[in-house]
């Protein structure tokens, strides 16, 4: 047999480094530490409120804290990042979709898609003033 | 004539029968307005340095040949022109994430494997001969597939897919488009053997969505778009054999 | 021969949560951290411990919390645990267990305190 | 050294190389199929084909038609046999492509649909978009990994061919990437290697198509045939050579002059209307386009570009959903290449160097002479192109002839004992010959000595010729073979994918083939297809010259040009006529 040539192999080190693409997708990805962050922040709360008044107020106490109010804007910026992303990928999972026989583009989806995304939100802020 | 300027040219070299570890080396190349990339490349191994080693073919963007990383951005060299970039250099370095063959050359066997690992030809639901005549096939059914045909198996979105280069087993984008271009296909009867390559570890989900391949792809196929729709047919697979234990064969 | 991932559970799970989050996501961490805290457009009795004992004493809110909370664990650690390989932690069976077991471990805790709430 | 045991080798990955190994791998199971090629076969240059590949199919159409075409396009030097074999299997290749599942364009009842391309009396094109020979060619290689019994060697480079005891035995290679030489050993060898258009500078070819192929069944005696019928194609960007399909003027494209004129109307193309019509103006064939074009520019009613006189391609008038249809590549090579949206501009063209008429002498069943050796596609000379080719006619050649050699040299394999043992000591000789080259001291550069040949060629034997322009080129070109015998300077001395040693390698045999070309041409006193003189030979002298040459290789000394003579069974010359006259004619 012919022997294989040497071949020389780049290591993949910091390879986030080497396309802006890169760091936008782990910037996506990360985004994932603030949901789950923050269903451990909403399961806490459940604790207290299982827990009884004196618990809950406590949870409730530190809403008002700077703490808590930089949490929430990073996560507001988290989960408003992931919601962009979101439906800007999501063209490229859904099956085909046509009307009147011709394809939908993808701008399409993705402003259907905020549409949605803004009649969701506005329905849970009318919910949540009812009934909070 | 356009006028001639110069461009400083930063290429990677790695000689296997010399070298232990890749160095790189700038020339200075006179450029003129359409002179591409490849023709800067050209004049380098014709003036400069005969060893300076890459491949090439078409030139015209078609034979899927030349593609490199132009400053971290996998491109085909024939088609990215040198007045782009200057008066910056730039650095010309072989697609990332495949094994160095010599300089600018890669080692694309792993790929070709891949591609001859998603029975990537029509498999009819009868044997034809020519005496049939030809299949009837309307322009929206072309339309279904005719985007993901149009893979020239350049390589620009393997350099592009981190997972790929993570992790050989992945598939990787172009097998998978391909893959879903004869899935796709309305004279094609194949779609459950491929399923089984769509379904597997190293299948479509070695995929994070990155995206980059289909930014990256100079004929539009959209890999991306590939790999993950066949996610939602993969789990709708996965479920699909508890609820019809005895309908679906295999 | 290829073997089966069994990526579709936990991606399900995954794309599910990644579908609330990115519809009710940032709205709920808006009224819930900005607005309430701020009394902007809610009043100072917004949210107490009343309130949301009586709302969350109906099986259908308190299963909704529970099941955003499991969705959005999921979604995280999903996430988290394919990061962690790109980051170069190579994927391993010990560390898809500590991605995937906590989400399932908050998703039953999540679920427990919502019957309990409902129960009592 | 590596040997490799194949019943039947295969040189050349390209349309035919592929359509050959797929015919062996069906028809004869039994058979071993090495298919070797110097790149990967999708890389190969029939990927570039655009237009589209002729098969008979519409109402309007018959083979008939198609023989007269193709015999009169080619100026009455077909081998007329042949070519009624060819017309006769076309249609069914095509279908084969389809069935295999190449994306022809379609009608919206899902039926073929077909263009016309230039000296057509019907619309016999199918078409893929502009992206046919991409099509053709990765349905093709795709097809070809169902069959277990072709194995591939990508980038390995054939250097020789090894003949003992009068047939061919085995052929010599080099793999690309470690640069060890490989002998295969085989008890036959089809041929497919392209076509030599890089023996020219201007050219819409890939950089691989530099007639090695033809260069290596030369230097073992077989004759070249017809090496004097180079095609310029019309319409190639200038300066890059990169091809605007007939297609463009197949959906309607127009020529003009600087002055807005379309000019064909004055070169016997005429008259302007009814349009389009087929055979007439934008639609008459190659040579007499390039030549239009020619004398055009003599007479200074051309565009300057930086590259050049160019004329303008014209697509406006068809309209942004047709072009982008119909003509999508198109679109952005002249937007990447030429800085030109054709949907808002003309598109600059002038003519370039597109093809080789001529090639290897073979049959019908694309056997050459030396027993065991087949041939098929550009680097042949079955005998269908004549003088000038038809437009998409080559496609379809690929296909017929890829199959009929595959077939033929099936068949030959099977009849054929083991190779002989004497081989292996050829095979190490040869090898050491090109390995000698990696050591050697002193030279020439390769690119100093293309471009000498460009130079040459392009004076000598460009798209009008004149005797004394002619015997300057011969002489010139030997004097360059004896530099390139005298040595190459290679500041590359690895073996591992040392492509400017291959270059070096390639170049002897493109040099071979322009000397072919320039003798060829210096002896043929008339004017026929694509082969224009102006130096008192005119016409088409069909008492002297209806005949093909044949070019033998004479070693280092200039090659030996015979004649023989041309077959014709039903189709008389007559005048090639297009255009008003040609509807007298017919």
């Amino acid at each position: 047999m012919t022997p294989a040539p040497k071949t020389y192999v780049r290591p993949m080190n910091r390879w986030w480094m080497r396309h802006p693409a890169y760091r936008r997708y782990l910037l996506r990805e990360g985004t994932s530490v603030m949901v789950a962050a923050y269903a451990l922040f909403l399961l806490a709360g459940m604790v207290c409120l299982v827990l009884g008044e004196t618990a809950f107020n406590l949870w409730r106490g530190f809403l008002q804290s700077p703490v808590s109010v930089i949490f929430h804007l990073a996560a507001l910026a988290a989960f408003a990042f992931h919601a962009w992303t979101w439906f800007k990928v999501m063209p490229l999972t859904t099956p085909p979709i046509r009307f009147r026989g011709q394809p939908v583009p993808d701008r399409m989806i993705f402003r259907a898609a905020l549409w949605a995304w803004g009649i969701a939100s506005v329905a849970l802020l009318v919910l949540a003033m009812r009934f909070l | 004539m356009s006028q001639t300027r110069t461009i400083m040219i930063e290429c990677l070299r790695y000689d296997p029968e010399q070298d232990q570890a890749p160095h790189y080396r700038t020339y200075e190349v006179p450029f003129t307005d359409e002179m591409s990339v490849l023709e800067g490349l050209q004049y380098i191994k014709d003036h400069l340095d005969g060893s300076l080693t890459f491949r090439w073919s078409c030139r015209m963007a078609i034979c899927g040949s030349c593609g490199c990383m132009v400053n971290h951005q996998p491109i085909l060299s024939c088609q990215s022109f040198l007045r782009d970039y200057y008066p910056a250099r730039i650095r010309v370095e072989p697609l990332e994430h495949f094994p160095i063959v010599k300089d600018l050359v890669i080692d694309q066997s792993d790929f070709l494997g891949k591609l001859e690992s998603v029975t990537p030809y029509l498999v009819p639901a009868q044997p034809l001969t020519p005496e049939d005549g030809p299949n009837l096939q309307t322009p929206r059914q072309i339309e279904d597939y005719l985007g993901y045909a149009q893979c020239i198996n350049c390589l620009l979105c393997y350099a592009a897919c981190p997972q790929y280069g993570l992790n050989h087993e992945f598939t990787g984008p172009a097998a998978l488009a391909l893959l879903a271009r004869y899935n796709a296909d309305s004279r094609d009867a194949g779609q459950k053997t491929r399923m089984a390559v769509v379904n597997a570890e190293e299948g479509v989900w070695g995929c994070t969505l990155v995206g980059l391949c289909s930014e990256v792809c100079p004929k539009h196929v959209d890999p991306a778009r590939a790999i993950n729709r066949n996610k939602i047919n993969s789990t709708q697979d996965y479920f699909l054999r508890f609820l019809m234990p005895f309908g679906r064969g295999s | 021969m290829r073997t089966r991932s069994h990526e579709p559970i936990v991606w399900s799970l995954f794309g599910a949560g990644g579908v609330f989050a990115a519809l009710l996501g940032t709205m709920l961490v808006l009224i819930i951290g900005i607005l309430v805290p701020m009394g902007l457009g809610f009043g100072p009795e917004a949210m107490h411990y009343d309130s949301l004992r009586g709302l969350f004493g109906h099986p259908l809110p308190a299963l909704g919390l529970a099941v955003v909370i499991s969705l959005f664990l999921f979604h995280g650690a999903h996430r988290i645990y394919h990061t962690l390989h790109d980051l170069g932690i190579p994927a391993s069976k010990k560390m898809m267990l500590a991605c995937y077991g906590s989400a399932a471990a908050g998703s039953g805790v999540a679920l427990l305190l919502a019957g309990m709430l409902v129960v009592f | 050294m590596q040997v490799i045991q194949s019943d039947v080798v295969i040189i050349g990955g390209g349309g035919a190389g592929l359509r050959a190994a797929i015919a062996v791998a069906q028809e004869a199971p039994g058979l071993s199929v090495a298919l070797v090629s110097k790149v990967v076969p999708m890389r190969s240059h029939t990927v570039a084909a655009e237009g589209g590949s002729a098969g008979v199919i519409h109402p309007d159409d018959s083979l008939d038609k198609h023989f007269d075409d193709t015999v009169s396009g080619g100026d009455w030097l077909c081998e007329q046999d042949v070519v009624e074999y060819f017309v006769g299997q076309c249609t069914r290749e095509m279908i084969q492509l389809e069935q295999w599942g190449c994306p022809w364009s379609r009608r919206d009842d899902g039926s073929i649909n077909v263009r016309f391309f230039g000296g057509m009396k019907s619309p016999r094109t199918w078409f893929a978009a502009d992206k046919t020979g991409f099509h053709i060619l990765h349905t093709l290689f795709q097809t070809s990994l169902q069959f277990p019994a072709i194995r591939r060697h990508d980038e390995f480079f054939c250097t020789d061919l090894l003949v003992e005891d009068g047939r061919l035995q085995g052929v010599l290679a080099l793999c690309i990437a470690t640069g060890e030489p490989v002998l295969f050993q085989c008890k036959a060898a089809v041929l497919a290697t392209g076509g030599a258009s890089r023996v020219f500078g201007q050219n819409t070819n890939a950089g691989i198509v530099t007639g090695e192929g033809m260069g290596m069944a030369y230097a073992q005696g077989v004759p070249l045939r017809d090496m004097e019928f180079v095609q310029w194609h019309p319409t190639a960007l200038p300066g890059s050579g990169i091809l605007m399909t007939e297609g463009c003027r197949g959906e309607g494209g127009i020529l003009l002059n600087k002055d807005g004129h379309r000019y064909l109307q004055d070169y016997g193309l005429g008259p302007l209307d009814p349009w389009p019509r087929p055979r007439a103006m934008e639609l008459g064939p190659r040579d007499r386009l390039s030549q239009a074009f020619w004398h055009e520019d003599q007479a200074g009613r051309t565009l300057q570009t930086p590259h050049g006189t160019a004329v303008h391609l014209d697509l406006r008038h068809l309209g942004e959903k047709k072009i982008m249809e119909r003509l999508p590549m198109i679109c952005e090579l002249a937007r990447t290449f030429a800085a030109v949206d054709p949907v808002t501009a003309p598109i600059p063209v002038r003519p370039a160097v597109h093809y080789t008429m001529g090639g290897v002498l073979c049959d019908v069943h694309g056997a050459t002479p030396l027993p065991g050796l087949y041939a098929a596609g550009e680097c042949s000379s079955v005998g269908i192109h004549g003088a000038n080719r038809l437009g998409s006619n080559s496609l379809a050649e690929l296909l017929v002839f890829g199959r009929a050699a595959g077939l033929s040299a099936a068949r030959h394999a099977r009849e054929t004992p083991d190779a002989s043992a004497a081989l292996q000591a050829q095979a190490e000789s040869r090898a050491a010959v090109h390995l000698d080259m990696l050591r050697r001291e002193g030279g020439t550069r390769v690119a100093q000595l293309r471009q000498r040949l460009h130079e040459i060629m392009e004076a000598g034997v460009g798209i009008v010729r004149e005797g004394p322009r002619m015997a300057q080129a011969c002489e010139q070109l030997a004097q360059l073979r004896e530099q390139f015998r005298a040595g190459v300077a290679l500041d590359d001395r690895g073996r591992a994918f040392n492509t400017e040693w291959l270059t070096a390698i390639e170049l002897g045999h493109t040099l071979q083939v322009a000397e072919a070309m320039a003798h060829a041409a210096l002896l043929r006193q008339e004017s026929r297809g694509a082969h224009m003189r102006i130096d008192g030979f005119e016409a088409r002298d069909d008492e002297r010259f209806l005949c093909h040459s044949l070019i033998h290789s004479q070693g280092d000394a200039p090659p030996r040009v015979t004649h023989s003579p041309v077959t014709i069974t039903r189709s008389q010359p007559k005048a090639r006529v297009y255009g008003g006259a040609a509807q007298n004619q017919s």
